[in-house]
């Protein structure tokens, strides 16, 4: 097969940081490319500009041995090339039909044809196996549904050439299977498919060949990836070797710390309770749309609850708003980090030391030199790629954000209890395992931990316990000793908890 | 009954505050129902006049925004079956001549400049300077004719008793308040640090007074200092009132009662017994010193 | 019950609430429920009522005008000009659709192209275009000359006045531009993600430069009307236009976050202010009250919609 | 060489630019830079100035108040009618500080409580609040009686008028509370992303409630000391304030869509704004052409900025 995609010598910078240098690979004809890299490292960079939306300072792209001369995203449209980026990129006042469209709305002389528009985005839709109806306003889709769509967008259009930057960050497993078949019909169409991914086990399932990179430079190139091993993916994208990923470590449980008790909301209809006890790392499991994150929100005060109490160490605490969970000792990493976590046009110092400031501050006047400790300690730990504390935090790449969001409350003083929503959503394999040890150390701390994931592997290798939700109910919850694969996601799976005698009611806390 | 209109085109001014409070007289004493609507633009006119006709008045009198609206505003009055009056300022036709069909009452703006230029004089002479060494603030607005025409009378005054016409200086208000005469004046006044003595003239009160206080704020004294406003309304009776006597010497009162009582009388009578008002009526300004404004407004019947 | 509560809060909410409003005015106003009155009201509107289509398209797209008034009053001068000028109506209207179009554009480009921001763009050409209104006229107003100019205001057709027709007429097309066509869509989609729209190959930069172009043409419109029916161009018409329009709009339910935007909603916007001002003057309120008036009713307007959309559950 | 393009193209570029757009005035402009004019031009700015500093906070925190003006003159005529009434010009400042603070405040509360939109709600209390200042005097000036008070604008040290040293204190503590106070991160965080700053514990309605009650009690002073200038409550002063204040804040780099403030770049705003007025007066420009320059004034300003920032590579 002839090389059908090549990059060839690329480089692009950016005030400060040199994205790529001098970046040379090809993929060839029907192949499902794989691009992994630490955060930072220039993925997103190479698909942007291979999308068109920027051009790269040197270098060229050819397909077809054809050099891409392209300076918008209209034109690499035309080339046959289409991109979905990192952050997803949908107008949530329009319709999922409308977005699909968006660019290239049917229609005669300027005027849409309406009926066209919602029927074949409805065909589609119900060919590739998504669930969502096309005259939903995006608004109103969860964030997993939206990823959905967004993918729908890349097969809705023939492409030669599709690239996914990391499609699957927040999807769970039952929607990445229904992503995969449809990478598996592309393939078989002959389109080049490049994947961005962290998880390492999509990779080896997915794709013919493999690119990493590594500060901007090219670390490998593997034309065919049955030759390689994790751990030597792991060295070439880290630089330095990681046994085990997860690395658990047992911990003695104390006493209750977080109850919940009957809590419900708009969005989240049945009671639910549970509690964790110090020390203990709980894991909330559930397909897209099963009420996690409603149920994490609810937990925080972040939205109005209809009814329901949550008490930490024996104290109620009062229902309204995120200030009075923090100061209860209660703090939420929340899942969306581009709308409720990164702090635009604000530096990474700015945006780490939102919160915890009021501990270091003096009548309300500032101690800078504090600020910065704290931001440098954690750039070095979470190990942010950034020319300074001083940068906006926009400009980082999606990782590196995520990274200083979970530093900002990582730094939090006094937090009785901690709840993740997707810890490591876009975060590199390195970093991962850095995460996991400090969300060991806070445990052994005594703090109560509440992990929910979508990632099933890494809910089954840090946890103490898991929850499984499923519509808006716990449907089982599993003690790591019992922990199975089969069983979890038996729970997840809505028909299955129907009918089977799992059960459905509120789980009493153990 | 009888349901006359009264639009003024600056409602928050005082002058039309007192037109309407003197026409208000006159509805009281005859028993009619007086409207009164603020129209600031030619627009806003309009739908006045649609408002007035619906409501079922017989006739209105207005203050237009703007002279050369007069023949949109005889024909709307006309489409309305309304019977039209001016006050203050007289509609124009496309070619600038004046409407003469309809009945006025008012005061050129030139004149009233031309008696605003003619106290200065005065009052120049009596401290015995000399012209050549007192600069003249004109604190313009030339946005609006009627300021261009004030301004101007007092000026061709000035210049026909010999002022050196290089000793005036342009000092443009961005908005007409004294704020921004004040800013404007200050310039003018540092710009023109050698001169010792000022004259002052604007398009009201509130322009001269900024002028006053720019002197003051560079440390002018008040002997050195003649500012003659028009209007004669609370800013110029505020200075008057003050302990000690300010560069502000005097002001030009025009009268709204006439403007107010008599045009809303002529209107009544106009309606009610078919008596129809004269087609031009002049009033005339008065000037008013700090130590005799109390008379001039009894005179004119204000107070 | 629960069917008016749909009613109330749904989509339409708004226009049931003004409906309701309209219906208490008429029956407590002496005078306003006249076929006259009707007219002046809609009339009163005119020019509010057409900025607003083109202001709506704007604030969707998250932009901002200032502009609108200045160019109202200079394209009226313009028509004005030209047409005493060469003594052909035609020849003006072309002169003002040219000076709002150019304005528009210049406006547009700057925006657009040089990435300026739109509040601080429009309040510079509000300024610039002012000023050449009254350069051109040295202050004052002009008055027409041909008199077939003024029937372009008082002509009649079905007992309604031109101005009226012209204003429905807009109401009509825009709404379908905003709903039914690429433009539209394209539009809302820039407001709501511009960034997402560029990514989708949206060219945004002209778009923006377009809706501006539009604004201004629509502008030379209402200029050209405005001036028929005050019979003379006049450089200082419109002043504080831009604020109506824009609460007319916002009113409307249009969002300055761009994304959001309703025909139905701005016309009921545009009907309300007029309605305010026109109650006010019957009822015979002071001048000074009525500042407090306006103030209250827009409040009221507002805080209305807003129980209503909260109560919809609709987020921010 | 590239020390040079440092200079201009970084934080400071403004300032930067600034200064040398200084120099050349003063080198060219006859009368310019003496003392005199010097003095008289930062007195012109007192009120923009000192009303800029928390319309800063405002804009940064995404939020934005039209009702500057209307409450100037309110608070204004408040000082002056209580010290009237009570002989005493502390009275007197106290009831501009509580009419002042009382205007910020409903502003807030409307705004945060009711979430209803800051564009229509500052529309709406501009209105009623000039309605009340108009329906208090009668709108009519009202007079100082003690001449004591003229001694606020009038009184000096160092050789300065007081009202520019109260100016300078404002830009110093406000300059201060922006940057190293966590009311000021929090304002910025709050214009960065309300939600995020919201789920950080932020308090986000109570943020910006203060905010507008600060901007109120900040206006109370401004309206003061204009009162004391022009020795009178005048019930139409500052009227159109709000956008030379906000035009001032955007020249300086605040941005719109918030997150972004800084007090020099206020500074240079305010400077630029009142520069460009005095140096017209000083080349004694005709009034009409002052509205084209005073516009292209400010393109030039922005669009300077502008290629600084995208020579910088900032993003949007
Ligand atoms: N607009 C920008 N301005 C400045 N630096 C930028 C900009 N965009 C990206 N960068 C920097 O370029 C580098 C590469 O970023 P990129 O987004 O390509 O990383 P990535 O490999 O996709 O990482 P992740 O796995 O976290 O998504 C990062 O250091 C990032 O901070
Ligand atoms: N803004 C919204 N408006 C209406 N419904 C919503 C909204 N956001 C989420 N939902 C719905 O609420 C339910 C719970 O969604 P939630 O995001 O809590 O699920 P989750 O278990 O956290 O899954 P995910 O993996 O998507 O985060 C879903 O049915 C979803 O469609
Ligand atoms: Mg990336
Ligand atoms: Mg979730």
């Amino acid at each position: 097969m002839q090389d059908f995609l090549e990059f060839r010598s690329i480089s692009k910078g950016y005030p400060g940081v040199q994205a790529l240098s001098d970046v040379s690979f090809t993929v060839r004809k029907g192949a499902v490319h794989g691009l992994m890299g630490e955060n930072g490292a220039g993925k997103s960079t190479l698909i942007r500009l291979l999308s068109g939306d920027q051009a790269a300072d040197e270098g060229e792209i050819r397909i077809e041995g054809e050099a891409q001369g392209y300076r918008s995203v209209r034109d690499a449209f035309r080339a046959g090339v289409i991109v979905i980026h990192q952050e997803l990129q949908l107008v949530p006042e329009l319709t999922v039909a409308e977005n699909l469209w968006l660019g290239h709305f049917p229609g005669k002389g300027g005027v849409i044809d309406r009926r066209q528009l919602i029927r074949v985005v409805g065909e589609k839709l119900t060919e590739i196996g998504i669930d969502v109806d096309p005259s939903a306003k995006i608004a109103s889709l969860s964030i997993g549904e939206r990823q959905m769509v967004e993918i729908a967008k890349a097969v809705m259009l023939d492409a030669r050439v599709i690239a996914l930057d990391e499609p699957t960050s927040s999807l769970s497993s039952r929607e990445s299977e229904i992503l995969f078949a449809l990478i598996e019909r592309l393939r078989s169409n002959g389109t080049v498919i490049l994947y961005v991914s962290h998880r390492l086990d999509e990779i080896f399932r997915l794709c013919d060949s493999l690119t990493v990179l590594r500060d901007g430079k090219l670390a490998a190139h593997h034309p065919d990836i049955s030759k390689v091993t994790r751990d030597q993916i792991i060295a070439e994208m880290v630089g330095r070797e990681i046994a085990d990923i997860w690395g658990w470590r047992g911990r003695d449980l104390g006493p209750e710390r977080l109850r919940v008790e009957a809590i419900a909301g708009p969005k989240l209809k049945t009671p639910l309770s549970f509690s964790v006890r110090r020390g203990e790392i709980l894991g909330f499991f559930g397909l897209i749309g099963a009420g996690r994150s409603e149920m994490a929100r609810l937990v925080y005060g972040a939205d109005t609850r209809y009814q329901g109490t949550v008490v930490i160490d024996g104290a109620k605490v009062p229902a309204d708003s995120p200030p009075q969970s923090i100061r209860a000792g209660m703090v939420l990493c929340p899942e969306d980090r581009k709308f409720d976590g990164i702090v635009q046009g604000r530096s990474i110092e700015e945006n780490m030391a939102i919160s915890s400031r009021r501990h270091f501050s003096l009548f309300g006047v500032l101690d800078l030199k504090k600020e910065a400790e704290l931001a440098d300690r954690f750039i070095a730990k979470l190990r942010i790629r950034t020319p300074s504390r001083k940068q906006d935090i926009i400009n980082l790449s999606g990782g590196n954000q995520q990274k200083v969001i979970l530093g900002r409350w990582l730094s939090e003083q006094g937090v009785k209890v901690l709840v993740i929503d997707e810890p490591t959503r876009g975060i590199d394999v390195g970093a991962k395992s850095e995460i996991y040890e400090i969300l060991y150390d806070l445990a052994a701390e005594g703090m109560a931990i509440v992990v929910i994931s979508s990632e099933l592997p890494e809910v089954m290798g840090i946890t103490d316990r898991i929850l499984v939700m499923c519509q808006g109910r716990i449907a089982a919850e599993i003690a790591r000793a019992d922990f199975d694969e089969r069983r979890i996601l038996a729970a997840a799976l809505p028909d299955v908890a129907n009918a089977s005698e799992l059960p459905t009611e509120q789980v009493q806390p153990s | 009954d009888v349901k006359i209109g009264f639009i003024v085109k600056q409602p928050e001014e005082p002058w039309f505050q007192d037109e309407w409070k003197f026409a208000d007289v006159a509805a009281k004493e005859k028993g009619f129902t007086l409207v009164k609507i603020g129209a600031e633009d030619g627009e806003k006119v309009q739908s006045a006049i649609d408002n007035l006709g619906a409501q079922g008045a017989q006739g209105f009198i207005v203050c237009t925004p703007d002279v050369k609206l007069g023949p949109g505003i005889v024909a709307k009055a006309a489409a309305n079956e309304l019977k039209l009056m001016t006050v203050d300022d007289r509609l124009v036709n496309a070619d600038g001549s004046p409407i003469e069909d309809v009945p006025h009452m008012g005061i050129s703006a030139t004149k009233i400049g031309e008696a605003v230029g003619q106290a200065i004089v005065d009052e120049v002479k009596k401290r015995g300077w000399d012209m050549k060494d007192v600069g003249a603030i004109r604190v313009s607005y030339d946005q609006l004719p009627t300021a261009v025409d004030r301004v101007e009378g007092a000026l061709s005054v000035l210049k026909a008793n010999g002022f050196p016409e290089a000793n005036i200086f342009d000092a443009p208000q961005a908005k007409t308040d004294t704020e921004a005469a004040l800013n404007a004046s200050t310039i003018v006044l540092n710009k023109n640090a050698g001169i010792k003595k000022w004259v002052a003239i604007g398009l009201n009160d509130e322009a001269v007074l900024g002028a006053v206080r720019a002197t003051e704020t560079v440390g002018i004294p008040a002997d050195n200092m003649i500012g003659v406003g028009i209007g004669g309304a609370d800013s110029a009776i505020n200075e008057f009132k003050k302990p000690t006597a300010t560069g502000f010497f005097g002001t030009v009162i025009i009268s709204p009662k006439r403007h107010g009582y008599e045009t809303a009388l002529n209107m009544y009578e106009w309606i009610a017994n078919g008596k129809e008002p004269e087609k031009l009526t002049l009033t005339a300004g008065q000037l008013a010193l700090r130590d005799n404004y109390e008379t001039v407004r009894k005179d004119l019947g204000i107070e | 019950m629960t069917s008016l509560k749909k009613l109330l809060l749904g989509e339409q909410g708004l226009v049931v609430i003004f409906a309701v409003a309209f219906a208490i005015v008429a029956l407590t106003v002496p005078n306003f429920l006249t076929e006259r009155n009707m007219l002046g009201l809609l009339q009163s509107v005119v020019t509010i009522g057409i900025v607003a289509c083109t202001m709506m398209f704007c604030l969707a797209s998250r932009d901002f005008d200032l502009s609108v008034g200045s160019t109202v009053a200079f394209s009226g001068m313009a028509a004005v000009m030209a047409s005493n000028a060469s003594g052909s109506i035609l020849v003006g209207l072309i002169a003002a659709l040219i000076c709002g179009g150019i304005v528009g554009l210049v406006n547009g480009v700057v925006i657009a192209h040089f990435r300026i921001n739109a509040l601080i763009t429009t309040l510079a050409t509000m300024q610039i275009v002012r000023g050449f209104a009254l350069i051109a006229s040295d202050g004052r107003a002009v008055g027409i000359n041909d008199p077939g100019f003024y029937q372009l205001a008082l002509s009649k057709f079905l007992g309604i006045p031109t101005p009226i027709w012209v204003m429905g007429v807009f109401f009509v097309v825009f709404g379908f531009v905003l709903n039914r066509t690429v433009f539209g869509k394209n539009t809302l989609a820039i407001g709501g993600n511009p960034e997402a729209s560029r990514l989708a190959g949206v060219n945004v930069s002209n778009m923006r430069i377009w809706i501006f172009a539009l604004q201004g043409l629509v502008c030379a419109v209402a200029g050209v009307l405005l001036a028929s029916r005050i019979t003379s161009g006049q450089p200082n018409a419109a002043t504080g236009l831009e604020l109506s329009v824009i609460s007319a709009c916002v009113l409307g339910g249009v969002s300055l976050a761009g994304g959001r935007a309703a025909m139905t909603g701005v016309i009921v916007g545009v009907l309300i202010m007029g309605i305010a001002e026109n109650v006010m003057n019957l009822l015979n309120i002071q001048a000074f009250y009525q500042y407090v008036v306006r103030g209250l009713i827009l409040l009221l307007a507002v805080l209305l919609d807003n129980l209503r959309s909260a109560a919809a559950g609709r987020r921010g």
